[in-house]
C-alpha cells in the first residue's frame, strides 16, 4: 500500500531532525540575563544573509515592522521566509529583496486591501524557490518544531495541488489505517516578533490573536522580540497565565513603542490604511516606489524617524483614537 | 431597475443559508457580511470564527483583515490560528466561505497562480491561505462570486483549495475527512449545488431576470441542468435595509455592485 | 525496516477514528444556550455505566470532587477512566468500585503523601484491565484527539515496559527515518472538569496551571462543567485570552463553590491535608472505611453536606487562609 | 556523630551537580528540596519547572504537590503539562530528578510494578506518571535514593523508565534523543555515574565513613569501580544551615534521615 503514497516535490528549506535542534537548544545560554539591545545591533547580530526568517503576527496585525526595516536598511541578502499569513511583511521584504526562497501560504496579498503589484513581480520572476503550504499547514510546521517532534500528521492539503508543490508527505495512520499528509517541522534560523509586554529577560505577553507565535517563538535558534512597552519582570508574574513567550527562547529585547505600524496592534492602535493604500499605489510606478522607499526605509536612521515622516504622534494619536472608538 | 445590485443579492442568498446555532469560518469582505446579516437577522446564535484567532467577537463593524483588533472585540476566546484550524478539523465547524480566481465543475479553487510555468507564473495569487484547510476540514464550504467563463473554468492552472477533486469518490479517497466538501456556490446568475454522486456542480436555483442561457454562456464547463430548478427569493427589504444599514453602512462591500 | 517496529500489547479502550467523532460533533447543539443544571443532574443525564470518564486537574488540585462524589452515589460501574495524574479523584473512584479498565500514567498514589491502599488493593485485584502510558503520553492522546487527528508522534515511552503495555506503536519519521511512538487519540465519553470561572454557556478560564483541560474539554464527547463562580458572559468577553474552554464544547455548568475540596484549588484555597491523611488512614480498615464513605458520600443529599461535614465555612476559611498565607 | 544525616548529604551533593544557569524539572520532595538548596546557594538562575504546568515560581516553600498553587506562585508562565513536556521534547531541560522502587546497572527505574504477573500484581504503584517522559527527553536524569540491595537489582520486575536500556547504544536505538540518559545516581553510600561505553552504573565517589564493601553489599548487580574514584566532600555548614532553615524548615524531607 504504501508505494501508492505521494509526496509533495516542493523543496525543504530547512532541518527537520529535532536532534539537531536539541543540540543547538542544548547550547544556548539559559540564564535569566538582560537582553536589551538595539534594532540595529540585534539585526546585526542575529540576522545573517542566507538565514531563514519567520515573522510573527498576521501580516498587518502585531507585525515586526521595526526589525523588518532594519533587515532592509542593513541590506541582508538570500534570506529564506515563511509566508504564514505574510501581507506588509512579504511587501516589505519584497521591497528590500531580501530573499530567495519561500514557504508560501499566503503572500503578495495585503487581504482586503489588494495585492502587492512588486511582490508580484518578485515572485513572478522566476528568481525565488517557492514551496507551496496551507496556513493550517504552516502553523502545524511550526508546532512540530515547538513540540520537539520531527513531523504532525494532518487532514488537509491533501488531493490538492498544494500538497504536489509542497514538501508534505502522504502516510497510513498506523491506527486507523486511512491516509493523512505528515508536515515537516519547521526550524527557522531567526524569528522577529512584536509583542505588546515584554521584561528585559524575554518573558512576552500578547493581547488578542496569537497566530502562531508562540510556537515560532519556540520553533527558532534565535528570536528577536520587539514590544510595545518593557514592562518589569514582577508584572510578568503578576499573570503568569497570560505568558506566551518564555524568557529562554529569547535572545534579544528592544521596546518599540506603535513597532506594529502601519499595522494594527490590538487594543492599542489600528492600521494606518491610508499609508499602506500608498505603499499599494507606489509600488505601481518604479521611479515613484524607489524614492518612497528611500525616503521611508534607506534614509531612516531608525524606526522613530520612519514614525516621524508619517505623521508622528499626530498622527499616531489618530491610529490610537480610531482603535478604541472601532470606527 | 431592480431594488438592489448583485452584491445585495448574493451577500442576502448566501446568509440564509446559514441556520441558527451554526459555526462558520468567515474572511473578511462578503464571508463576514453574510455571516453578520445572518446574525442581524434570522440566527442570532450563529458563531463566528477567524482563522486568525478570533472567536465570536462582537463585530462593531467589519474587518478589514481576518487578524484585526475587531476580530477579538469582546470576543469569547482570542487564540492561536493553529487552534482555529483544529477546532475544523475536530468537526465543530460548520460552514466556511472561500473564493479563487478559478473554479471547476467539482467546486476546486485556485488561488495561487495563473499560467503553465509553476515557476515563472504568469500571475501570482496569495496562494492557500488558509482555504485549503477550511474547506478541506469544515462541513460545507460555500463559494460566492460572480459568474464568468474566465472564472468557471474546465481546468484550474492550479488546484489550491479542494472541492470534490476528480469527483465521485476521489475526495474520500484522497484522505480528507468524510462528508465535507462543496456546498453551494452563489453567484450573479443562480445558486448551485453539487450532484449527489458525480459530484458535478448542479444549478439549483436561478435568479430573476436570468435564464438558462446565461448560466451555460458563464461557465467553460458544462454545468448540470436538472429538470427541476428553483427561481431565487428576492431579497426582502427587511434584509436590505439591514445589509446596508447596519452591516456595510460604508457600502465598502455592496458598493463593489 | 517496518516488520521490526513494536506494538504495545495493551488494550485501546476507546476509538482512534477522528472522523466518528466528528459526525457526533456535527450533530452537537451548539447554540450558546445555557446549560446551568444540577450535579445530580449532570450525573444522571451525561454519565452512563460503562463510559469512559476522563477527570480534569491534576489529582489534587483544581479536581471536579462532586461530581466524582455524585458518579459514586448513583453507582455507576464499568466505568473507563483515563488515570493522567490521578490521585484523589482515583482514590474516590476506587472506594466506589466504579471502574473496570484505566489507562494508567499515575494511579494510586498521593504524590508526598503517600499510596492509597484500598486503590492499591483495587488495582492488584486483577479485575481492572490496565493499560500503561506516560503522563506525556496521556496528554498527548487528549492533544491528539483536541487537534481532530487520529494520532501523535513523541519522543518518549520507547523502550520500556511502559511502551510494551500501552496500546503505542513505533513508527518511522517519514522525514527522518529515525523511530519514534505513535500514540493514539483519546476520546473519551465524558469530561469532568472544575473551572475557577464559567459563564452558563461554559465558556471557561482558569488560574493557574492548566494540566491538559483546553485538550480534554475538546477530545470528550460530553463534558460536565463545576465552577467555583458563575459570571456574567460579560466578564469571559473582557479577558477572551483568558479562556481555555469555548462553550461549544461543553454540555452542563454548576456552581459548586470549593469544588475542588479536599483539593487544592490556586489562588483560592489550599488542600486540606488533614482530611486527605485521614482518607489514607481509615483506608487500611475495612470497616472504618466504609462508615467513612457512608458518612462523606453515600449519606451526603450533595456536596454541601460533606463540606459542612468537615468543618463547613470555618474550615473553608482557614483553608483560604492557608492559600493566601502559604503556610 | 556526624554533622548532618544521610537525607541532608544526598541532598546537598545533588544541589552541587546543578550549574547556574540550568533548567530542571523536578518533582515534589528531595527533588524540589536539592533545586531551591541549589537556588539559594551556588546557582540563584536555575529555573525550575514543575510538569503540571508551573514554570519558575518565587517558591515560598516546598509544595507537597507537583502541581499546587506554589508551583505557580508568582510563576513566569503557568501553562498545561503538554507544553512542560514539549519543552523537555525540545532539549531545553538540562536535569530531571526521578526516583524508583528498583534501578537496575543501567539505569532504568521501576515504578508500576512489583510481581511477575502484570495482570495481577503483587504491588501495584503508581506507575510512570511524569517519569518515562522526563528521563527520555531531559539531558540528564538524575536518581537521589538510599542504597540497598533490594531496590538494587539485576532484572526489574517492570521497566517503567528508561535508563540506558540493555546497555551500549541500545538507548538511542530505541528512538530516544541522542546524548541524553541517566547521568548520577546519589545514594546514602556513594555517587554513580555510568560507563561511557558499556552504560553500565560506575562508583564517582564514596561518602565519609563508607567503603567499597557498603557499595557491594547493597547492590545485587555488580556496580563498576574504577581505578580511580573521588571521596565525596561533605556538605557544608553553610549549604546545611540553608537546607535546615530556609529549604526545610519545618524537616519534612529531612526529618526523613
Amino acid at each position: 500500500m504504501s508505494e501508492n503514497l505521494k509526496k509533495g516535490t516542493g523543496e525543504l528549506f530547512t532541518n527537520v531532525d529535532p536532534d539537531k535542534m536539541r543540540a543547538f537548544v542544548r547550547e544556548k545560554n539559559k540564564k535569566m540575563l538582560s537582553k536589551i539591545t538595539t534594532v540595529k545591533e540585534a539585526v546585526e547580530k542575529f540576522v545573517s544573509d542566507g538565514d531563514y526568517v519567520a515573522a510573527g503576527g498576521f501580516g498587518g496585525v502585531r507585525i515586526p515592522v521595526a526589525v523588518i526595516h532594519e533587515i532592509i536598511r542593513q541590506g541582508r541578502k538570500n534570506l529564506g521566509f515563511s509566508g504564514h499569513v505574510s501581507t506588509h511583511d512579504c511587501q516589505l521584504l519584497s521591497a528590500g529583496e531580501c530573499f530567495d526562497r519561500c514557504d508560501a501560504a499566503y503572500i503578495v496579498g495585503l487581504e482586503a486591501r489588494g495585492l502587492s503589484s512588486n511582490a508580484r513581480r518578485v515572485f513572478q520572476s522566476g528568481k525565488i524557490n517557492v514551496t507551496e503550504w496551507s496556513n493550517g499547514a504552516l502553523s502545524w510546521r511550526f508546532k512540530a518544531a515547538a513540540m520537539g517532534v520531527p513531523f504532525l500528521p494532518i487532514r488537509s492539503m491533501l488531493g490538492t495541488d498544494t500538497f504536489n508543490r509542497s514538501a508534505a508527505k502522504e502516510m497510513l495512520c498506523p491506527f486507523t489505517g486511512k491516509k493523512v499528509a505528515a508536515v515537516p517541522a519547521l526550524y527557522p534560523d531567526v524569528a522577529i516578533i512584536h509583542v505588546h509586554r515584554a521584561d528585559i529577560y524575554g518573558n512576552c505577553q500578547i493581547d488578542g490573536i496569537v497566530v502562531a507565535d508562540d510556537d515560532i517563538a519556540k520553533a527558532a535558534k534565535k528570536v528577536i522580540i520587539t514590544t510595545e512597552k518593557l514592562v518589569d519582570n514582577d508584572e510578568i508574574r503578576r499573570e503568569p497565565n497570560r505568558t506566551v513567550i518564555p524568557y529562554w527562547t529569547v535572545d534579544a529585547v528592544i521596546e518599540v513603542p506603535f513597532g506594529s505600524y502601519p499595522g494594527n496592534m490590538p487594543g492599542l492602535y489600528f492600521s494606518d490604511e491610508e499609508h499602506l493604500s500608498e505603499w499599494l499605489k507606489v509600488e505601481k510606478d518604479e521611479q515613484l516606489f524607489k524614492e518612497f522607499l528611500e525616503k521611508n526605509i534607506h534614509s531612516c536612521k531608525n524606526f522613530s524617524e520612519y514614525l516621524e515622516k508619517n505623521g508622528g504622534m499626530e498622527k499616531m494619536n489618530k491610529l490610537i483614537q480610531q482603535e478604541h472608538l472601532l470606527k | 431597475m431592480t431594488r438592489y445590485n448583485n452584491m445585495e443579492l448574493m451577500i442576502t442568498i448566501a446568509a440564509r443559508t446559514l441556520e441558527d446555532g451554526a459555526i462558520v469560518l468567515v474572511g473578511t469582505g462578503v464571508p463576514v457580511a453574510t455571516a453578520m446579516l445572518a446574525q442581524m437577522t434570522h440566527a442570532p446564535d450563529l458563531t463566528i470564527l477567524f482563522e486568525a484567532g478570533g472567536v465570536a467577537p462582537l463585530l462593531p463593524t467589519m474587518p478589514i483583515s481576518v487578524g484585526d483588533s475587531r476580530t477579538t472585540f469582546k470576543s469569547l476566546k482570542a487564540t492561536t490560528m493553529a487552534e482555529i484550524m483544529e477546532f475544523c478539523q475536530t468537526g465543530m465547524v460548520d460552514y466556511c466561505f472561500l473564493g479563487g480566481a478559478q473554479i471547476d465543475k467539482y467546486g476546486n479553487l485556485n488561488s495561487t497562480i495563473i499560467g503553465d510555468d509553476y515557476k515563472k507564473p504568469k500571475t501570482r495569487f496569495p496562494g492557500s491561505g488558509g482555504a485549503n484547510d477550511l474547506a478541506s476540514l469544515c462541513w460545507r464550504t460555500m463559494v460566492v462570486t460572480p459568474q464568468n467563463d474566465k472564472r468557471f473554468v474546465v481546468k484550474p492552472d492550479f488546484i489550491t483549495t479542494p472541492g470534490f477533486l476528480e469527483g465521485g469518490t476521489s475526495r474520500v479517497d484522497a484522505g480528507l475527512p468524510k462528508d465535507t466538501g462543496p456546498y453551494r456556490v452563489i453567484t450573479d446568475i443562480g445558486v448551485y449545488g453539487y450532484h449527489p454522486e458525480t459530484k458535478e456542480m448542479m444549478l439549483l436555483s436561478l435568479h430573476p431576470g436570468k435564464t438558462i442561457e446565461d448560466v451555460k454562456a458563464n461557465s467553460s464547463f458544462e454545468i448540470l441542468i436538472p429538470e427541476k430548478y428553483d427561481m431565487t427569493t428576492e431579497p426582502t427589504d427587511e434584509e436590505l435595509e439591514v445589509l446596508r444599514e447596519k452591516v456595510d453602512p460604508t457600502r465598502v462591500i455592496i458598493g463593489r455592485g
